[in-house]
């Protein structure tokens, strides 16, 4: 039965039911498995993603908290240190902000402070960006914050597949891994075999080939990368896109060998760009010395402001796929006419999808 | 003590003049031109009230996500609260900041965000400067129970009571947080005015529903903390009768038992304090005629004023970032 | 309840043995072999000997930064503290952690690390697993009063209330953070258990410097809280002779009063139960100059285990970052 | 007296007097400064850089506070609210973690969240770097996760002089900044002037002239990258050295005008490189199209890892001025001879400064 579905490449589904489908059936095979956070046994079940999980585990693996987000984050410590693996879940990456002090001084130091005798096997899944007129405190992407930390993995699937294969990865780990889910890649659809599989963490993906240029992005900015790609098809240009999918380990080696090719690259940060993942990606390349030369070099991200609520503000925060072909364009010296009235349906508005009504 | 008539009208007036206006962004809210969240209070019009018609102009407020009857009654401008909702330049934020960012200084209301507990060191903050300053000023702080959970808010308690502070911290308890009951999050028989009080911050528990007793003991305890810069704490039990987060009724999600709803839809607090008022002739079904037609008015206008007004300019984003 | 003189000689070995560790870290600190930061408890002997008196090598210890008697009173191997003291790699955390990190799984002890406040949560969750897993383990939380100020302190003991969790919460109240006398950071007449109590958790106050007393009592609640799975708070007063941090007294500084210094020396727990055994015949000088002469023995050869050990290889840097 | 004083070019001073100077002329300037922190007013008063402050400006000026770093913080900004100008001290960054919300979430974007109508003048002084065996926890440069937040100033002066001049315009300025100081610093001596003058924010600077490469660093690690210009100038290299002093805004423009002369570029990176601050700064380098032809660029900072406390571990952790030389030399591909041994006096060792005993 499994096997017949999961060669069924036909069965697309959403992101949000591939996380559930990563968490249903990774409790199934590990009892120790349990899901802590605000609201994850409530009738919204985290935008569905925790769905069925108390009715099948019952209430002895699946907890609602009270909003307690430091020490929280300590209990979920402790219960990997009784053996258990705990996933968290934050609805804001905001919300994250309070337990700073359990995720960077203790868990992601665990391990090495007791020098391997212990490690600290958790997962907190953290929902990034935009929503609709969410303002400045509902709408940060702040991967960059938990990145710089050794002793943390940082992973942000761009696709359910991944989103599904990457999380049970997460789970399988010994390691404190912060898994990044954008609010708009929830309401994407991909092919998702219907088994309990794993796509490794550390490993950065082309997803799409390409010769022209290479488009390095991540998490929800892959998805404008991609629709940046088949637009600048339209114009004769074959964009190589790769996915990073993991923020740390970084796998870097596809994005060398890309450039050995494209001699262009562009880096489409899912946040700030200053002092952000696309500065780690850049100096990647830029200290390699037998590729730095003759390059093309450039990145963009989420303007450097606090985010606005009103609508035409904040859309002017985030660069989308026009913006994406705009600077291409510059690092090519190409003009790309009628760029924005004929592909301007591919544009999002600040909405993820046509059935978004809001409050959320 | 009395209250006079005067007042009762007050207090009724605004009430329903805060039901009034959240039942309109309720019902244009599908008109998906207020595109940001909303958090609605209808239910919990006693407390703001209550509190807040004690309260001078010069006395500071500071409010969480569901702080529209705090804006408003602390005479916040509700033509720029609706503006906000709509995102437009002539917001109390200039459109940058939404429903969850309200903020109105004329008026006192200091500020309102959506971190659940991070206005309540804030607040305790601007007491403590206001005590140095030896301004008589007082700092109310509004928050739900769900913030009495994070630890700043005890570290907030502490300080306040440590230094003295002329702060009244205001618990509205509906009992949920989000979709969560109290029994997810809290112990039983947990009281949270004992709570204050173990931590050296005098307190009482009050029906939050009940805008008469609420005024009157709030009125007590406001002198005494502006007379002794001693922090107080009142815990106000209470309930929210539309969804979290939005402009419907949630009841069909059933995580709140029919029971429960029924029996606080019954206490509602204006229900229950027209029929009073109507019993004791402070006020006549042409004097209600009046009051709605006056605030359905100043609704209307408002609601018009936000809909002409323009978005915030372009150039607006990169502005204000830094002083 | 009574104790046997078996049972009281452990608990003065327990005491006198910390005391003259501690002495000697004091005394070879300024030969700068030690670099790393020690906090020591001298002054604080009859807490970690009383509480921990009672637990099973199964139950699991956390403490802070001061926790070298947490780490001795739960069996944690001497060589391996003083080892890792001294940075080497037969230390307890292979020398990566030094004094402020001490670990010893094996002897249940499961975590200190020098963030005020930070274990408290953890143990928690600890006891939360053991919990879910039926096993009748106990996990005790030792900190300071300092501890009680962080917001996390809070959090953690409602979510043991509302779990019904077996853990014990034991604070010790040596007065001080650092230089900073509790006046500066609670109210006056603050009772720590009586916070507790509010909060959902019963909880004592005990003299920290009467061993018995805390043996005794500790046994009590420690069964119970097996027993019943509810948690337990007990705060016990006390004294640190030492400067907060390195191997000197610092009374020079004056930041704690010469009569309160007076007092609470002459409460040593060690000179009192050393006098009462004395008295009760339990000890003698002979047995007594037994006990340390077989101390000192234990200590000088830990101290040579220690300096003779290898300092960790330079592969050893990068190695289990991750596990 | 001021000015005499002033003009006297021999004053060394050390970099916590000149705290201590800064923090006592400001206040008298200005009534509404006041000192918040752990300690501030004990015996040891923060390193003695809040010497005599309570002597001189009263207990209504200078405040001792509970171990509640997240609500201190948030006093902070309600005094500033209330026209205050706290300044704010962490003895250790990793406290400041405690506090991300407060300072993320709140600070950051008050000005922002309401368009311009308040804003948060707070300084937060975050003592950072290395100790005597201080471990995983006590002995982070996590300067890369403020200056990623739009809204905070970032700075991290690093001469005494400079220490007193920005101290004096983070407490001018009407804004949230992040005062990073480096405890090895403390002990570091310039020449200061007795006055009450300032040095703005968002200017780097070059602190040694040169033309044969460009290091760039900040904080501690601008004393480390001096001293290896000068062990570099007995093997007749004369390498530029700028110290970046502020990180948010940043000013690039110096880095970019010495690399028109040296073509090499060095960044010496106080924290992990990773996601640091150094990817920043190359990034910069590496956008530019007129300069990214025929650089030769590279980076280090401190080993990817948790701090350990063991003094033989935690001294490979930090790369010191030989190590930078080494850099130097691959950038420049010489091998300098016997570097390790000629120059080992320059080495810095567990401890800042000879008289160093510990304990902290
Ligand atoms: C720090 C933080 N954690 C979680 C949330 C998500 N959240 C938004 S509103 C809310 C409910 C808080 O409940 P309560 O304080 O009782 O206020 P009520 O909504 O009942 O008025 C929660 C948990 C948040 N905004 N901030
Ligand atoms: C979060 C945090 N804030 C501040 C400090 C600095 N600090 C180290 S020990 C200490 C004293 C804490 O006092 P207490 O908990 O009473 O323990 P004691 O030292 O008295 O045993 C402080 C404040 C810290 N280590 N962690
Ligand atoms: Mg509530
Ligand atoms: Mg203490």
């Amino acid at each position: 039965m499994l096997k017949k579905n999961s060669i069924n490449k036909n069965r697309f589904i959403q992101y949000t039911q591939a996380i559930n489908e990563a968490l249903m059936q990774s409790m199934k095979l590990d009892k120790k498995i349990v899901i802590l956070g605000l609201g994850v046994d409530d009738p919204k079940r985290i935008f569905g993603t925790t769905n069925n999980l108390i009715e099948t585990y019952g209430k002895n693996r699946v907890f609602d908290m009270p909003t307690s987000e430091n020490a929280i984050t300590g209990f979920a410590i402790g219960m990997s240190l009784g053996k258990y693996r705990p996933v968290l879940c934050h609805q804001r990456v905001e919300f994250a902000l309070l337990s700073m002090d359990q995720i960077i001084n203790q868990a992601a130091k665990w391990s090495y402070m007791n020098d391997g005798q212990m490690s600290v096997p958790i997962v907190i899944r953290l929902i990034i960006g935009r929503g609709w007129g969410q303002g400045p405190q509902h709408s940060q992407s702040l991967e960059s914050l938990f990145a710089n930390i050794p002793g943390l993995k940082v992973v942000c699937p761009s696709s359910a597949y991944d989103a599904k294969g990457m999380l049970i990865s997460s789970i399988n780990d010994n390691n404190p891994v912060i898994f990044f889910e954008h609010r708009w890649l929830h309401s994407t659809y991909s092919i998702v075999p219907k088994k309990h599989y794993s796509v490794p963490i550390g490993r950065s993906k082309i997803v799409k080939k390409g010769n022209n240029l290479t488009i390095v992005s991540s998490s929800y900015m892959t998805i404008e990368s991609l629709k940046a790609s088949e637009i600048l098809s339209n114009y004769g240009i074959n964009a190589e896109v790769i996915d990073l999918r993991t923020l740390r380990p970084l796998d870097i080696k596809p994005v060398l060998k890309s450039l050995k090719k494209t001699k262009k690259l562009l880096v489409v940060d899912n946040g700030w760009t200053q002092y952000g993942i696309s500065a780690e990606i850049i100096t990647r390349v830029a200290t390699i010395k037998k590729l730095n030369k003759n390059l093309a070099i450039n990145r963009m991200g989420i303007a450097d402001t606090p985010i606005p609520s009103t609508r035409n503000l904040a859309k002017l925060c985030y660069p989308d796929c026009l913006d994406i072909c705009t600077e291409v364009g510059k690092i090519l010296n190409i003009k790309f006419k009628n760029l924005y009235s004929k592909f301007k349906s591919f544009r999002a508005q600040d909405v993820p999808n046509k059935n978004f009504t809001g409050p959320f | 003590m009395k209250i006079n008539k005067n007042k009762k009208i007050e207090l009724f007036y605004s009430m329903i003049r805060m039901r009034m206006i959240e039942e309109k962004i309720a019902e244009k809210y599908s008109e998906q031109e207020m595109r940001c969240p909303v958090h609605l209070s209808i239910g919990q019009e006693a407390i703001a009230s209550g509190i807040c018609m004690n309260l001078q102009k010069k006395d500071q407020v500071l409010s969480a996500h569901r702080s529209h009857f705090h804006y408003l009654a602390k005479g916040g401008s509700l033509k720029k609260m609706i503006s906000e909702i709509y995102g437009k330049e002539t917001g109390c934020a200039g459109g940058k900041g939404g429903s969850m960012h309200l903020i109105d200084i004329q008026a006192g209301l200091i500020a309102a965000v959506p971190i659940v507990g991070s206005t309540i060191p804030i607040g305790v903050g601007l007491a403590w400067a206001n005590k140095l300053d030896n301004l008589k000023k007082i700092v109310v702080i509004f928050f739900g129970e769900g913030s009495t959970e994070e630890g700043v808010f005890y570290e907030s308690i502490n300080f306040a009571a440590l230094h003295n502070l002329p702060v009244l911290f205001v618990c509205e308890n509906n009992f949920y947080s989000v979709y969560s009951g109290l029994n997810k999050r809290q112990p039983k028989k947990r009281k949270l005015f004992n709570v204050a009080e173990s931590l050296g911050v005098k307190g009482i528990s009050l029906d939050g529903n009940n805008v008469e007793e609420i005024y009157l003991k709030a009125k007590k305890i406001i002198k005494s903390v502006q007379r002794t810069n001693h922090p107080f704490f009142i815990e106000l039990s209470t309930y929210r009768f539309l969804e979290h987060c939005g402009p419907n009724n949630d009841d069909d999600l059933e995580y709140r038992p029919t029971s429960e709803i029924l029996f606080w839809k019954k206490k509602c607090p204006i229900v229950k304090y027209k029929k009073k008022l109507l019993k004791e002739k402070v006020l006549n079904s042409k004097k209600l005629d009046k009051i709605y037609n006056e605030i359905n008015l100043e609704i209307n206008k408002s609601f018009k004023f936000a809909q002409k007004s323009k978005f915030p300019k372009n150039s607006n984003l990169m502005k204000n970032i830094y002083a």
